[in-house]
């Protein structure tokens, strides 16, 4: 199977055999013939822990929603991927979402220490809407896109955990 | 000694304590929230008592009643404060006092207050030390127009009473000054003891930034110990730390050390301090004394070999310094870094969350203080320092590579640390030259560039062919998993194989 | 410096070994089997072999022809064999330097051999210093009777080319000489490189044990570091470490380290050796050379700030030695404790299996080489080493009280331990005194007694305690469950929670 | 509920109430009264972790065959202890098995270097079976009680995990 990867360039990656675990394989990315042996996986089947060339490689996979992986961590250096076309195989990934979310979530743990806008308030985009104390640092939360403060779903002094929704702009 | 020392902080300095008095003889007492009931701190501890949350705007530790509360119910007759917290609060101390009991920071001249900024500035000019350029105390708005004028664009504001980068400033646009005054005084009801008064300071851009730990007990015996240099930062926090500086001048050295001595003498300061200096294009500037342990006093203990935290609990309970200057030794390199959880490319915001796999690395001259392990859960709520990690070497250059290979072995998985771009640190010609500063690492393009810098070549193609086998092995594994259907006809094999493929809610990662 | 460095070794030497060798610039080669495919020094090489299982009476890590097959076809420059195993097989070495490959080991006058204990005693003896007293070698068992008589009992029986203990047995009683003689002779060619030969040696009862480590470059230059001791040890594995030796006076430190200089200049040691010594009534009995780099050269890096598994690499691949005597501090103490996962109260019985709680302890002066964490599998086919703890103090007595601590603070479950009968050895008034002897560990009795010391009147009471409310739960958690049965009508609910009500098979514990 | 649990000398515990995970509740043990929390249990409820008198001990319980406590580890350290009568509690605890069973298996993972003995051979109490080789060092087997030897169901280097059999002694 051929696949057409771009990670800081373009790179074609076949991969011809059924990957299974603890058995090398020759995997050849453009030019180069890499050997690769599955060391460990996830409960899932998920692989953590890759031999390439007779080094030992942890990794992780980060997932768009329709499960495409979308960046690769190798010893926690973030790099970008996308899988673009793929000879032979089932997968069409779909394009990317593009449309900007109005909803406004805790992007870490922490405790509501000031709303600075009022329900039905007209906002631009990145106008400071709460500010999240947590881990000693005062977060001010900014409107991701211009729109109508809707219902705020939190209060004062409330501790939210990474993810819940603060208020909605419409 | 101390009969029974509390101890009001948690995490690693929490446990380091614990232990340094449990050493002097005395009975260590812990106090914990719920979430840190099995720390090492708490484990260790001869006797461990959980805070309650009586006000969800006050977490426990910061509740300065509640814990000196506790400390006259268990007739403490000291409380260590680790750093941070309380180490700093004139009405903590002031409250053990009047019970008794002896807050475990150090002492000065009653005509002095080492956590007034402004105040220890001036004793630093009068006793003839360099002092940056700036301005006198204010706290009227109406003074800022002239005061900025008068220093000059840019400057740094700080709050009399600021600690660890909280009630500070570096102001370099016009516009923003007003709002910073505004911010601080706001919030020093809340950080800064309720003084709203603040000062200018000329900013000295690219400035250098060393201190000198100082112990010195009540008979007026002073040890100044080799300069640390903290030339990676963030938001006045340390990242990296050498012992001795990697550029100070043997002479700059000696003078510097003078100095301290006399200033320690002039304010009568007992205890353990640290005396800072800026080196800006040559010339030292006093900066401020801390007063209180810092993660960077481990580098000192091991150059030196002498154990700061416990020599600072037992110079405070009134015992001798019996430690000769020929006794402390800076002939060997000691580079240290913090590993906090978060994520130096997204402006160095928090990853709490669950370790789940970790290889810590160990080995000859290599040392570390950590308590996370494989299924550590991160708290979000203080702060997200995982470990300590040091290294010795008999020269600067042994040392750097140490630290090098040893950051490559060390991996988190599970959060985001600052160990990619620590490794793009020491591998950076900027920090081998000695020339890095904490301005240069500010930037969020710089540290993009360190941690682009440990990428080769190879390296996409490798995450090339990992994108792709981890899409090509999904494929299979849906193919193995649709002949398992096939042959057993029940869809519920395929449901749980294939969960994963159905859209997930959108978050970031952590 | 060599370019290219196959470590021949698992476990942590094989992580400092590969660490050593990326500091020096060189690509670090490891071997491992298919259980330590994931370990720290697998991981961290940058290239990584997996041995084959060639004979099931072969482990691969043993497996001379394998590896020397895979250093030449790696075409390494060097081979490291850490310790043990491959480190002093006069084979190995040979089938290496045939192939132009470097075996890591110190190198000797071509009239020497540093593995031939009894050839390196009479160079000692012709070189002036002090030996006990005992046989000429042989290796008939009609010449055994007599040897017997000259030395008398207790005697020490030692094997030419015996190792760690192997090929080593204190003698009390007539008529175990036999058969420790015949067991030397027929395990010979398994260990002793088939040399059947043995000599007799006084035993000298409580006698002390210190060790020299020594650097020496092709050059000459000799550089010997301050003294070890050992005075806890099971089977001549040690335990416990200190450096400096608690009651060596300085002159005899002196007039030591004299004579293990010019014992090396004598037979030409170049690279790193240890030369160990007796001392019985006061008077020094040179022992043997060690020519493999120790787990207790740890605490010797930790006291003076020399890697000495660096500098060993350095120097064998034909660099000076470039430290002075006087950049080597010994004004520290330090104690290093080994441990291990066996039983102390079951004559140390191994104990493997899987940790399934672990707190690592940290902290000021604390320094710690462990790759276990909680989930590990500790293997029972090698040296159940699972950690090396040390602490640094000012003193002896700083460091004592430290390591005490320290080991308190150390809890491994899951898998037996010698930290109790650690624990006890540093409460203990024979260690505080220093006149603990390796005799006083090896006796059963005495190890119990000083696990027993570690438990107050109270304990007893809380394992009474424990006991109970264990027992209790069960029958809480059984009304709870017959409730939930009563209720739902189920019987797999208390199928579930009584399992382990039903006799199990009864096996030794782990 | 009263307990009558021997750990060096005889002592009386009571437990008067549910043994909740995390509130605390009291002990008595002979005169001196215990303050107590469970603070952590293992998945089958087993317990972990207590919070004695305001200190964290980790606890490790050896239970024989039929449930019943036989050996308390505080921190590592070992304490018989022996539960001999219950007030109020539906525990009967039954006699220890005394007979000496024949059945020799390994008592650690190992290799078979040596057998020393012949099927059908008498051998007496104690004396010399096997040699299994385990972590670098030569274990002899010995045997358990004096008999015939029965089927040896190892041979020489095999390879044996903890509890394999070996032989038994009829």
């Amino acid at each position: 199977m051929n696949y057409s990867v771009h990670c800081e360039k373009k790179h074609s990656v076949s991969i011809d055999r059924k990957a299974d675990l603890n058995k090398a394989f020759g995997i050849a990315v453009d030019k180069s013939q890499y050997t690769v042996a599955i060391r460990k996986v996830q409960e899932d089947g998920k692989i953590k822990t890759l031999m390439i060339d007779h080094r030992v490689v942890p990794i992780e996979v980060e997932r768009r929603g329709d499960g495409l992986p979308v960046r690769v961590f190798l010893k926690g250096i973030p790099f970008d991927v996308e899988i673009a076309k793929m000879a032979s195989t089932r997968f069409r990934p779909p394009l990317p979402e593009r449309e900007i979310s109005g909803e406004v979530r805790a992007n870490l743990p922490g405790q509501i220490v000031a709303i600075m806008v009022r329900e039905g308030e007209s906002v631009p985009a990145g106008a400071p809407l709460v500010i999240l104390d947590a881990m000693k640092m005062e977060n001010e939360i900014m409107a991701p896109k211009a729109g109508r403060v809707g219902k705020i779903a939190v209060s004062r002094n409330e501790v939210l955990a990474k993810g819940d929704l603060i208020l909605e702009i419409e | 000694m101390f009969k029974r020392v509390l101890i009001a902080n948690r995490g690693l300095i929490q446990a380091n304590c614990v232990r340094a008095v449990k050493e002097l003889g005395a009975t260590a007492i812990a106090v914990f929230e719920e979430q840190d009931r099995e720390t090492a701190g708490v484990r260790n501890a001869d006797e461990a008592y959980e805070l309650q949350t009586r006000d969800a705007s006050l977490r426990p530790y910061l509740d300065l009643e509640q814990i000196v509360g506790l400390a006259e119910k268990l007739e403490v007759d000291a409380v260590h404060p680790g750093y941070g917290f309380l180490a700093q609060n004139a009405r903590f101390a002031r409250e053990l006092e009047s019970r008794g009991i002896r807050l475990i920071a150090p002492r000065v001249d009653g005509r002095f207050n080492l956590s007034n900024k402004y105040m220890v500035k001036e004793a630093a000019q009068r006793a003839g030390l360099p002092v940056v350029r700036g301005t006198e105390l204010f706290s009227d708005r109406e003074a800022l127009d002239a005061a900025v004028k008068a220093v000059g664009l840019p400057l740094v504001m700080k709050a009399t009473h600021g600690y660890g980068g909280i009630g500070m400033r570096v102001l370099k646009d016009k516009a923003k000054v007003e709002r910073a005054f505004d911010h601080i005084q706001s919030t020093s009801h809340k950080f800064l003891m309720n003084s709203p008064e603040v000062f200018l300071e000329e900013y000295l851009q690219g400035a250098r930034h060393v201190e000198f730990p100082v112990l010195r007990d009540e008979r007026g015996r002073t040890l100044v110990f080799p300069e640390l240099e903290c030339p990676v930062q963030r938001r006045f926090q340390k990242l990296l730390i050498e012992t001795p500086a990697p550029h100070l001048e043997a002479h700059m050295r000696t003078r510097l050390q003078s100095e301290v001595r006399v200033l320690c003498e002039r304010i009568g300061v007992f205890g353990l301090a640290s005396v800072e200096f800026l080196i800006h294009e040559g010339k030292p500037y006093f900066l401020e004394i801390n007063g209180y342990i810092q993660p960077s006093h481990t580098a000192t203990t091991l150059l030196t070999g002498v154990d700061l935290l416990k020599e600072q609990i037992r110079l405070l309970s009134g015992e001798s310094l019996d430690i000769g200057e020929l006794q402390i030794r800076g002939d060997r390199h000691v580079i240290g870094t913090y590993i906090f959880a978060e994520d130096p490319l997204d402006n160095f915001a928090p990853s709490p969350g669950v370790v789940d796999r970790l290889y810590l690395p160990f080995g000859e001259e290599v040392f570390m203080q950590t308590s996370i392990f494989s299924g550590a859960n991160i708290s979000p709520f203080y702060d997200p320092m995982v470990a300590k990690l040091l290294v010795r070497g008999r020269t600067r250059n042994e040392a750097m590579l140490k630290m090098g290979i040893t950051l490559d072995e060390f991996f988190v998985e599970g959060v985001k640390t600052n160990i990619p771009l620590m490794r793009g640190v020491l591998q950076s010609e900027a920090f081998r030259e000695g020339s890095l500063t904490a301005e240069f690492i500010a930037e969020a393009d710089n540290r993009r560039q360190l941690v682009d810098s440990l990428k080769s070549g190879k390296d996409s193609e490798i995450a090339a062919l990992v994108a792709a086998l981890a899409l090509h092995r999904d494929g299979e594994t849906l193919k193995r998993m649709d002949a398992l259907v096939a042959e057993q006809g029940s869809s519920s094999v395929l449901g749980a194989a294939t969960r994963w493929l159905k859209p997930r809610k959108n978050r970031p990662r952590l």
